[in-house]
């Protein structure tokens, strides 16, 4: 399971970065949100999966994920979603500034 | 016996959200396709959270919050189809047969 | 009576609400019907904005049955629709279907449509934007005269007579 | 006995998960896209149903409701997308 | 004990931020005094603060009332309580500059400036690395409104380089968090660096692959090579008071660095130790040279300027990364130099771009600035300091630098990058003082006087150069006292944690 | 404390002469004079203990710790040049006073000057090295500034570029020299440091700190190769050329070489080097004086022989030929000063410096024509005056020299050759100038100067002559004092005779006098040979011009290589760079352990699927990418797939939060493409695409690599305790939400802060923005009305979902839920108000500042972290009590609870102010270009 995990993860990775290559403001933006799921997905695997463990404390609970990278997480998600959608409002500027969605202002380089 | 209730619905709506993917899948056209998901697969899920219900309720406290998402599903299960083939028809997507005409188009 | 119907705008709404309430906690104790209470005439009256008219249900025992008839069909209805589904594609007869509307009550047109959308083998496309006719697409339509008189008569009127339109 | 349906269960959902996957993929059109994600979301939320009879717990639940909620608006605003260009006019 | 005074400096801007957008209809006047009199009253904290350092003690301040490492804990020792107040005086010529009329460019300048600030002073405060992660995510995006305020194609273009480039950064910055604290199950730096002297063998790899990519991160936000070109453009974008005050922005990026690398992975962090040496003085001393180069090629006074912030990050990295109490001590003292110079400068680009009409800040045959004794004057103290010729700040540092290197093994380039760089700087500002003071076209002036406020915040700036050198033997006494609290990384440990026990530890789910 | 007064009375000089201004140009001129006298006055009070042998010290610390002290000596060799400059100034600044035109600003220049002065007596009066060198870079800067005073003129500005290029640049050498002198010496003291000549020259460091050390003097003194600038130098104002570049500044340079002498003299390399380069510049610059039109150019390369005449002494490294070179500095500034100030004269009256049209002056200015012959003639070397003195000393110590064994001859014989070379360019300067016909079309008729401009050219020329016949007598003990201070030591035996017999030195001097008398007759075809063997300009400045064009275009290149504005390139830089430190940490610590024996996840199909899904969907968006719609769908697929995971591996409130923030996120995305293309092109070709690929590919391995080790390694972490805590010490079952809004709620108070300000910012962004949205496609848009159903179904929604939100909201602490989600839910809910009817109808509706609702929620928040305050706890300290009320049973009140609606509050208002202000841009609220300006773009 943990190679399959990390394959996932790893591949979400490069399909982000592939996207962040690429020379449009959408594409860098698309490729910004999946950096950040697999990121968000690495940062909680740091604390170790487990499937049917307690999200809540309960006396007959054995097992719990570790709540701390869940913590961490949702913090990078909640912060992830401003600077995503302030990349989006700059990526409409810039195409209304510059009069196209190159990421250096310059059409058709 | 309430165990082969639940599987009965288990299956049962596993049954129904597998056959409205198939038609998603296998249908000729996106008019048709449409009818998989909003039919088939809703009843699924209902059987499916009926069986939730039962199985909850069985082993202590009653549970039907289930309902709420099933209620939520009949709600707007109909609008996001209407939408969908709203959208479709504007857009022209191609049909079996031959589309009605699209009062909307018209300037 | 104003004060009550300041305060009370939408009281089967409110009713629901608290319905809902009490299903989302999963509790029918006493804290959380009081709770459920405020929260269910505090929303309507705060969302009372975005309310264009008061709902009306002149016949709550016809819709019960209604509801219910709506629910026997869609279960038949999906039988069917899965044999169509996994029977040869020949056996499909798809048509758009133009459906005359008799009702002119928005809340009223919707619950058709939807009601349609969710029986046999129909999905209800478009509404005519004076609101005269329902576009209608059949999966298996043998007889579209049939259909069209099948929805007026099985679910067009009980729907009539329930929002007394 | 309801073990064994269950993972049949899950086993038949799975497989509708893939299709309604296959098809966001291949499309063809935008509307057959949306189509399927949003059958997509409905059988996601069988799959938490499933995986809470499974699991016997209940923490399943705000996430199907959610699925269910945003499921619907996305639909929506993709639809809308499609129709008028600007979806908050 | 502090009490309370050690938070001030992150809720004191954002007490301010609120109240501006809640007064926001109520005039610009309002606005600026509220501003105006936070930015003073953080001034007068920060004062405080690097006073109660002086000490010598470390001041935690355990938020939640939760101890450390298991809540999140402000810690006060020189090194924050010199970064703190250093942004305090930038910030407050700043904002006194951007005053006299650009804060009327676009919307919010206050607020963002001030949550600017709370994300400056929460990374210099606190004591936990996700924490640290969180206040750079609030500088950040506080630095790229201000970035963007005024608008037009160049600031978008350069905005949105900027904001990828951070964006990509952050998620290098996550990846390198989830490593390490997936290998040692803390985030407290104090409890990590006691956990990375501790690490087992087999963690030493992922351990070291985090602290490298942390580099990575905090290399971007420095602009160290490779990762500076997007400095240039961004700065010299910028709206004048925004350039001026991004002038620390770099420093933070040098902070974490000196913070991390010397106390996490600093003398005493058993095989890890001084992790970062291999890297630092040589990415330094090439940034250094490139930034030169870049110095020397620019046509523009404000891209002139932007590329000395390049050397000099490129300066104090080299000097970071000869890692003795000497260097470091000498690094700081540039640190603080640089930063008020580079500022300065930036604002006073802006005087003489806008008394040069058209030609701006170009370095090309214009009209003769309105106050052209007064500009000159200014321009040439801040060619010495920033070149680093005697008798000011600049000056004082790099003889400080020089000595510190004196008995390294790698003197030699480090002398020469430093010195070579120096002279490329010298020729580079001294056409430039000629191109804008000296070569002068006949056409008219532009009649455009620089205001009371905008240049009182450009001499104040300029002034701390003489002030830094006249007062060199205590400034460089008191980085002197930094470098040796930061070679000293148990005093930092035992400060937050207390006298070394081994913290709560239970196992999780997820190991056998 | 006198001696710190000298230096300083004429820095602050620079300050008080333009108050002075206030009253008049004179007003400067008096107030530099006054200054300079009164310095002057203190430096002589200070003398008769320098003559009686003492140094005078004292000192200050500055910068202790790193030697640094503002300390002062005067000893011989300082109050010689401190003379020099005091004295030579007070005349340059008469002179000055004439000679500056009224437009030429007298405030600035006399600035200017007292700086330069401040300047220059530091630099001799330094006991300190560092100090020393601070002064030093100070001569090189006010020098910019005098050179440059004649702004307009290019050649001035390019001269003083020029000049502070090297000579600055050479203060950085001798920055490094001398800091390696005190790593040597320990101490930067001169008195330390000039007893110390054996612990250097015995040190490994002795070679290098020499080197950079003479690279600064050369430089300073314009040794051959750096002799260059001096003559650009010359576009400089006459007073400035005749007091920095004949008396002082260049002589900097050989002070320091005098200066060191004790420390670094007697040594082969100093030998080779100072010698060699004494030599070279004596006689090459001599040579080029000869071919100079410029009478400035003259004196320039004449100035330049002269000090390397002085370097060569020095070099020699004996004790009396060090006395001959300080001989020899006395005596040239002398008579070299007093020529500058002539030829200024000449070109104050004439109009032109050009000796090819200057003739026939001395008719015009019979006057000035005799000082300016004398000076040239103590130039040349003429018997009697005092230039032939230090020459003939110079040329017995060539001939004394004993180091060069069959080589011995050279010196000597170079000597006199450039002795010829002076000889000759010193006649064609009279000759040329004073005679030789009539002047040829000269702007005005010369004249003699104004009375007062001819007083410092009279004085000095007097010292020529008394100096030239009573050597002994006047400049006898100043030369004694001045020796000893440079040797550090009991003086040789020397006389200051004007006759030592007839003698070798005598043979060298006539044969200079006779053989530059031949030479300059002879000049018409020397001229015309020169001009055959250097076609052109002759090459140094040509040199340096290409240095810096080089410099400054090699740092073009190799600038704009790296800073080349493409965003894909810096981005796939940083990658590389992850990637790389990643291999590199990765390849330390042995070899890597790839056993499986760590994995602990059981194997689970919906697991597989989820993650297979999770890839198929991944694929798809990065197939789709350029199709922006269709690739949104796929990203949904994406967040569905990662939700479904968080559920899976038990963190509900991931998931949650996960989901609505992906369909805010889609919302978004729609929004922009309403304004942006909504297909691309490929535009990058398939080399860069394989690159991004391989980048992707390596930073995708690695994250996997890195993912995989972790998810293997055993672990230990400090979580147990929010575990053990979370229900006593927070209150909450929900442990993620306790540590949300307690343990490390300041992460979430920044959070939030960080919401707001995109909030913020994004409104700022949004500001006059004008932009058309696409067009239509195809089929034009569907009417504006909207869908019936959607219109509809959207009223109930909006209540119901509230609800949940207050559900979520309510029982974040228990249960998964929080204030965040509930307020994502709220936005949601208001959002599709807004697609099922548009900004307009919402908003009449929802009269509400979005803006006060951030501000209210953020002020919650820091509320609940500032009370804690009044008990005395520190911020965010939260507290929790169960209370128990009848009818609704026991519920827990918590102060956490005030702070997630904090939250709360603050989400909604954000995700409200993004998407109504996203939405508001087009549409009947959408911005209008203003009609007159007609510019939208
Ligand atoms: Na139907
Ligand atoms: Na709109």
């Amino acid at each position: 399971m943990e190679i399959l995990i990390s394959t996932a993860i790893g591949f979400l990775v490069a399909c982000g970065i592939y996207l962040m290559l690429r020379a449009r403001t959408m594409d860098v933006v698309i490729g910004l949100t999946l950096l950040s799921y697999a990121v968000n997905l690495f940062l909680f695997a740091s604390g170790r999966l487990t499937s049917n463990a307690a999200a809540l404390i309960s006396p007959d609970a054995v097992v719990y994920a570790d709540p701390l990278p869940q913590a961490l997480v949702l913090t990078a998600i909640v912060i992830g979603f401003g600077m995503t959608a302030f990349l989006v409002v700059l990526a409409i500027r810039a195409f209304g500034d510059l009069g196209n969605d190159h990421v250096d202002g310059e059409a058709g380089k | 016996m309430l165990d082969i209730i639940i599987s009965i619905f288990l299956i049962l709506g596993a049954g129904f959200a597998l056959v409205g993917s198939i038609g998603l899948l296998r249908l000729p056209d996106f008019y048709t396709r449409l009818h998989g998901p909003t039919k088939a697969t809703t009843l699924g899920l209902g059987a499916l959270l009926i069986a939730s219900m039962i199985y909850f309720s069985s082993r202590g406290e009653v549970s039907l919050h289930e309902l709420l998402v099933t209620l939520f599903l009949f709600m707007t299960a109909p609008v996001s189809a209407h939408l969908l083939a709203k959208a479709a028809l504007h857009l022209r997507i191609r049909s079996e047969v031959d589309l009605p005409k699209d009062e909307q188009s018209k300037p | 009576m104003s004060i009550v119907k300041r305060l009370l705008p939408h009281p089967i709404f409110s009713l629901v609400l608290l319905m809902v309430w009490l299903l989302l906690n999963n509790t029918l104790s006493a804290g959380h019907i009081l709770l459920g209470s405020i929260i269910a005439l505090v929303l309507p009256w705060a969302t009372a904005g975005f309310w264009a008219d008061r709902l009306h249900l002149h016949k709550p025992g016809l819709a019960l049955r209604f509801l219910l008839l709506v629910l026997w069909d869609i279960t038949v209805a999906n039988i069917q629709v899965a044999k169509l589904i996994l029977s040869p594609r020949s056996k499909l007869r798809p048509a758009f279907v133009h459906y005359p509307l008799d009702m002119d009550n928005d809340f009223a047109i919707t619950v058709l449509a939807a009601t349609i959308s969710l029986t046999p083998g129909t999905v209800s496309i478009d509404v005519s934007s004076d609101h005269r006719t329902l576009l209608v697409h059949g999966l298996d339509v043998g007889d579209e005269a049939a259909l069209i008189a099948e929805i007026k008569s099985r679910y067009e009127a009980p729907i009539k007579e329930i929002f007394g339109c | 006995m309801l073990a064994n349906a269950i993972l049949i269960a899950m086993a038949l959902i799975i497989l509708a998960l893939v299709l309604n996957i296959w098809r966001v993929v291949i499309g063809p059109d935008i509307t057959d896209r949306i189509l399927a994600l949003d059958t997509l979301y409905i059988n996601a939320i069988a799959l938490l149903v499933l995986l809470g009879i499974h699991m016997t717990s209940a923490a399943y639940f705000e996430a199907a409701l959610l699925i269910a909620m945003i499921g619907f608006i996305g639909t929506t605003a993709l639809c809308k997308y499609l129709l008028r260009g600007d979806i908050i006019e | 004990m502090m009490g309370h005074w050690l938070i001030v400096p992150v809720l004191l801007p954002m007490v301010a931020a609120i109240l501006m957008l809640l007064t926001a209809r109520m005039g610009r006047a309002v606005e600026r005094s509220i501003s105006l009199l936070s930015m003073l009253g953080l001034v007068a904290v920060s004062t405080v603060l690097l006073n109660a350092s002086l000490s010598g003690d470390y001041q935690v301040y355990a938020l939640g009332n939760w101890v450390a490492p298991f809540g999140i804990v402000l810690v006060l020792d020189r090194l924050s309580a010199l970064m703190v107040l250093l942004t305090s005086v930038l910030a407050l010529f700043s904002l006194l500059y951007a005053c006299n009329g650009q804060d009327r460019e676009g919307r919010h300048f206050h607020v963002l400036f001030h949550m600017q600030l709370m994300g400056l002073n929460g990374a210099f405060l606190t004591g936990d690395l996700f924490n640290l992660f969180v206040f750079f995510e609030i500088l950040l995006i506080a630095s790229y409104g201000l970035l963007l305020h005024g608008g037009g194609p160049l600031r978008s273009r350069a905005g949105l380089h900027y904001v990828i480039l951070n964006l990509a950064g952050s998620a290098l910055f996550l990846i390198g968090v989830g490593t390490i604290y997936g290998m040692l199950g803390t985030l407290n730096m104090a409890d990590l660096a006691v956990k990375v002297a501790e690490a087992n063998p087999e963690q030493l790899r992922l351990i070291h692959i985090s602290a490298l990519l942390l580099m990575v991160v905090f290399g971007l936000k420095a602009a160290l090579l490779p990762l500076y070109f997007w400095l240039p453009s961004a700065y010299s974008s910028a709206s004048a008071p925004v350039a001026a005050l991004f002038a620390i922005m770099t420093k933070v990026g040098v902070y974490s660095i000196i913070r991390i690398f010397m106390l996490v992975f600093g003398i005493e962090a058993g095989v890890l130790s001084n992790l970062a040496q291999p890297w630092l003085l040589p990415l330094g001393l090439v940034t250094l040279a490139l930034g030169a180069f870049g110095v020397l090629s620019s046509r523009c006074l404000r891209k002139q300027v932007a590329y000395l912030v390049v050397v000099s990050v490129g300066t104090l990295i080299a000097g970071v990364g000869l890692l003795t109490v000497e260097s470091m001590a000498a690094s700081l003292y540039y640190l603080v130099h640089s930063t008020l110079i580079t500022g300065g400068l930036f604002l006073l680009a802006d005087l003489i771009a806008r008394q040069r009409g058209d030609v701006g800040s170009e370095l090309r045959i214009g009209p003769t600035v309105t106050q052209p004794l007064l500009l000159s004057t200014m321009f040439f103290i801040a060619a010495l300091a920033v070149v680093g010729l005697p008798p000011l700040s600049g000056f004082i540092g790099k003889l400080l630098l020089l000595q510190a290197a004196v008995q390294q093994p790698s003197v030699v380039w480090f002398w020469s990058v430093i010195l070579i760089a120096s002279f490329f700087a010298l020729i580079a500002l001294s056409r430039t003082g000629s191109a804008l003071f000296l070569k002068t076209d006949d056409t008219a002036t532009t009649g455009v006087r620089a205001g009371g406020a905008s240049l009182l915040a450009v001499t104040a700036l300029l002034l701390s150069s003489p002030l830094l050198a006249v007062y060199g033997d205590a400034v460089s006494g008191f980085t002197t006292a930094t470098a040796e609290q930061l070679m000293a990384p148990m005093q930092y440990i035992e400060g937050v944690l207390g006298p070394q026990q081994s913290p709560m530890v239970s196992r999780m789910g997820g190991e056998q | 404390m006198t001696l710190l007064l000298i230096v300083l009375i004429p820095l602050l000089g620079a300050l008080l002469v333009p108050v002075a201004a206030a009253r008049g140009r004179m007003g400067a001129a008096w107030m530099a004079g006054a200054l300079t006298a009164t310095a002057l006055g203190l430096l002589l009070s200070l003398a008769p203990q320098v003559f009686a042998g003492e140094i005078l010290v004292s000192s200050w610390a500055w910068m202790a710790d790193i030697g640094l002290y503002f300390s002062f000596r005067l000893d011989g060799l300082g109050l010689l040049f401190a003379l020099l400059i005091l004295g030579i100034g007070l005349l340059v600044i008469l002179y000055a006073t004439y000679y500056l035109s009224p437009k030429d600003s007298m405030p600035k220049f006399f600035a200017y000057m007292m700086l330069f002065m401040g300047a220059m007596l530091g630099v001799v009066l330094s006991e300190n090295l560092i100090l020393l060198l601070i002064f030093w870079e100070l001569t090189s800067l006010t020098s910019f500034l005098l050179v440059s005073f004649w702004r307009h003129r290019s050649d001035a500005r390019q001269g003083a570029r020029m000049a502070l290029a090297v000579t600055g640049g050479g203060g950085l050498c001798l920055l490094a020299g001398i800091l390696l002198l005190g790593e040597i010496v320990g101490s930067y003291e001169l008195s330390v440091v000039l007893a110390s000549a054996e612990l250097i020259q015995n040190h490994d460091l002795y070679a290098p700190a020499l080197v950079l050390i003479l690279l600064g003097a050369f430089t300073k003194s314009a040794q051959f190769p750096f002799h260059f600038w001096l003559p650009h130098a010359m576009a400089a104002p006459t007073p400035v050329s005749a007091y920095l570049h004949s008396a002082t500044m260049v002589k900097a340079g050989v002070f320091l070489l005098a200066r060191m002498h004790p420390a670094l003299s007697g040594g082969d390399l100093w030998f080779y080097l100072v010698t060699a380069a004494g030599l070279v510049t004596l006689v090459f610059a001599a040579y080029v004086a000869l071919f100079r039109h410029d009478i400035k150019g003259l004196l320039a390369y004449s100035t330049i022989s002269h000090l390397g005449l002085i370097t060569l002494l020095f070099g020699f490294g004996t004790p009396l030929a060090a006395v001959a070179g300080v001989f020899h500095i006395i005596n040239h500034a002398i008579f070299k000063a007093s020529l500058f100030m002539a030829a200024g004269i000449i070109d104050h009256e004439a109009g032109t410096r050009d000796m090819r049209r200057l003739s026939g002056l001395f008719k015009y200015m019979p006057y000035t024509a005799v000082l300016a012959m004398v000076a040239a003639a103590a130039m040349a070397g003429v018997p009697l005056l005092n230039g032939f003195l230090s020459k003939e000393m110079f040329f017995v110590e060539t001939l004394a020299l004993q180091r060069l064994d069959e080589w011995a001859w050279l010196i000597p014989a170079l000597a006199t050759l450039a002795g010829v070379f002076a000889v000759a360019y010193s006649l064609r300067f009279i000759h040329d100038v004073f005679f030789n016909g009539e002047p040829k079309n000269l702007p005005k008729v010369p004249h003699e100067p104004p009375r007062w401009m001819k007083i410092p050219v009279e004085v000095l020329v007097t010292l020529c002559l008394l100096v030239g016949v009573f050597p002994a007598f006047t400049v006898g003990p100043l030369l004694a004092t001045a020796a000893g201070g440079v040797l550090q030591a009991p003086l040789p035996e020397y006389s200051l005779a004007i006759w030592h017999g007839f003698n070798e030195a005598i043979v060298m001097s006539l044969v200079a006098l006779v053989g530059g008398v031949l030479f300059y007759l002879l000049r018409h075809r020397l001229f015309a040979l020169h001009a055959r063997l250097s076609p052109g300009e002759f090459g140094a400045k040509q040199v340096f011009d290409g240095l810096i064009r080089g410099l400054l275009n090699t740092s073009r290149c190799i600038t704009h290589l790296l800073e080349n504005g493409s965003l894909q390139r810096y981005m796939a830089l940083l990658v590389g760079a992850a990637i790389t430190v990643g291999i590199y940490a990765a390849a330390q610590h042995g070899a890597v352990n790839f056993s499986m024996s760590g994995t602990s996840i059981p194997i689970n199909g919906v697991a597989i699927a989820i993650l297979v899904g999770l890839i198929l969907a991944g694929l798809g968006t990065v197939i789709l990418h350029r199709h922006r719609l269709p690739a949104l769908v796929m990203l949904g697929v994406v967040g569905l797939c990662v939700s479904l995971l968080f559920v899976y591996f038990s963190a509900p409130d991931l998931a949650l939060t996960q989901l609505s923030v992906e369909v805010v996120t889609i919302i978004l995305l729609l929004l922009a493409l309403h304004f942006m293309p909504q297909e691309a092109k490929a535009d990058s070709g398939s080399g860069r695409r394989w690159r991004d690929a391989l980048l992707a590919g390596g930073a995708g391995i690695g994250v996997a690599g890195l993912t995989w080790a972790v998810l293997t390694s055993p672990f230990e972490t400090l979580s147990g305790f929010y575990l053990e805590q979370s229900v006593p010490g927070g209150g909450g079952t929900n442990v993620v939400n306790v540590i949300l809004v307690d343990f490390r709620g300041f992460d979430t108070f920044g959070e939030i802060t960080v919401l707001a300000i995109a909030a913020i910012g994004i409104h700022a962004l949004l500001q006059n923005l004008l932009i058309k949205p696409n067009e239509p496609g195809r089929y034009g848009w569907a009417p504006a009305k909207p869908p019936l159903l959607l219109e509809v179904i959207s009223r109930p929604l909006l209540p119901l979902a509230l609800m949940v939100a207050v559900y979520l909201m309510l029982r974040g602490h228990n249960e998964p839920g929080g204030g965040f989600i509930a307020g994502l839910v709220v936005g949601i809910a208001l959002v599709m108000q807004y697609l099922a009817s548009g900004v307009e109808w919402t908003q009449a509706r929802l009269r509400v500042d979005y803006f006060k609702v951030i501000a209210v929620g953020l002020i919650l928040s820091l509320l609940t972290g500032v009370a804690s305050w009044i008990w005395g706890y520190p911020f965010m300290t939260t507290t929790f009590t169960y209370l128990y009320w009848p009818v609704v049973g026991k519920f827990e009140v918590a102060s956490a609870m005030v702070f997630d609606l904090g939250v709360f509050l603050t989400v909604v208002g954000i995700t409200m102010v993004i998407l109504a202000e996203l939405g508001k841009l087009s549409g009947p609220l959408a911005p209008r270009p203003v009609q007159n300006k007609g510019e939208s773009r």
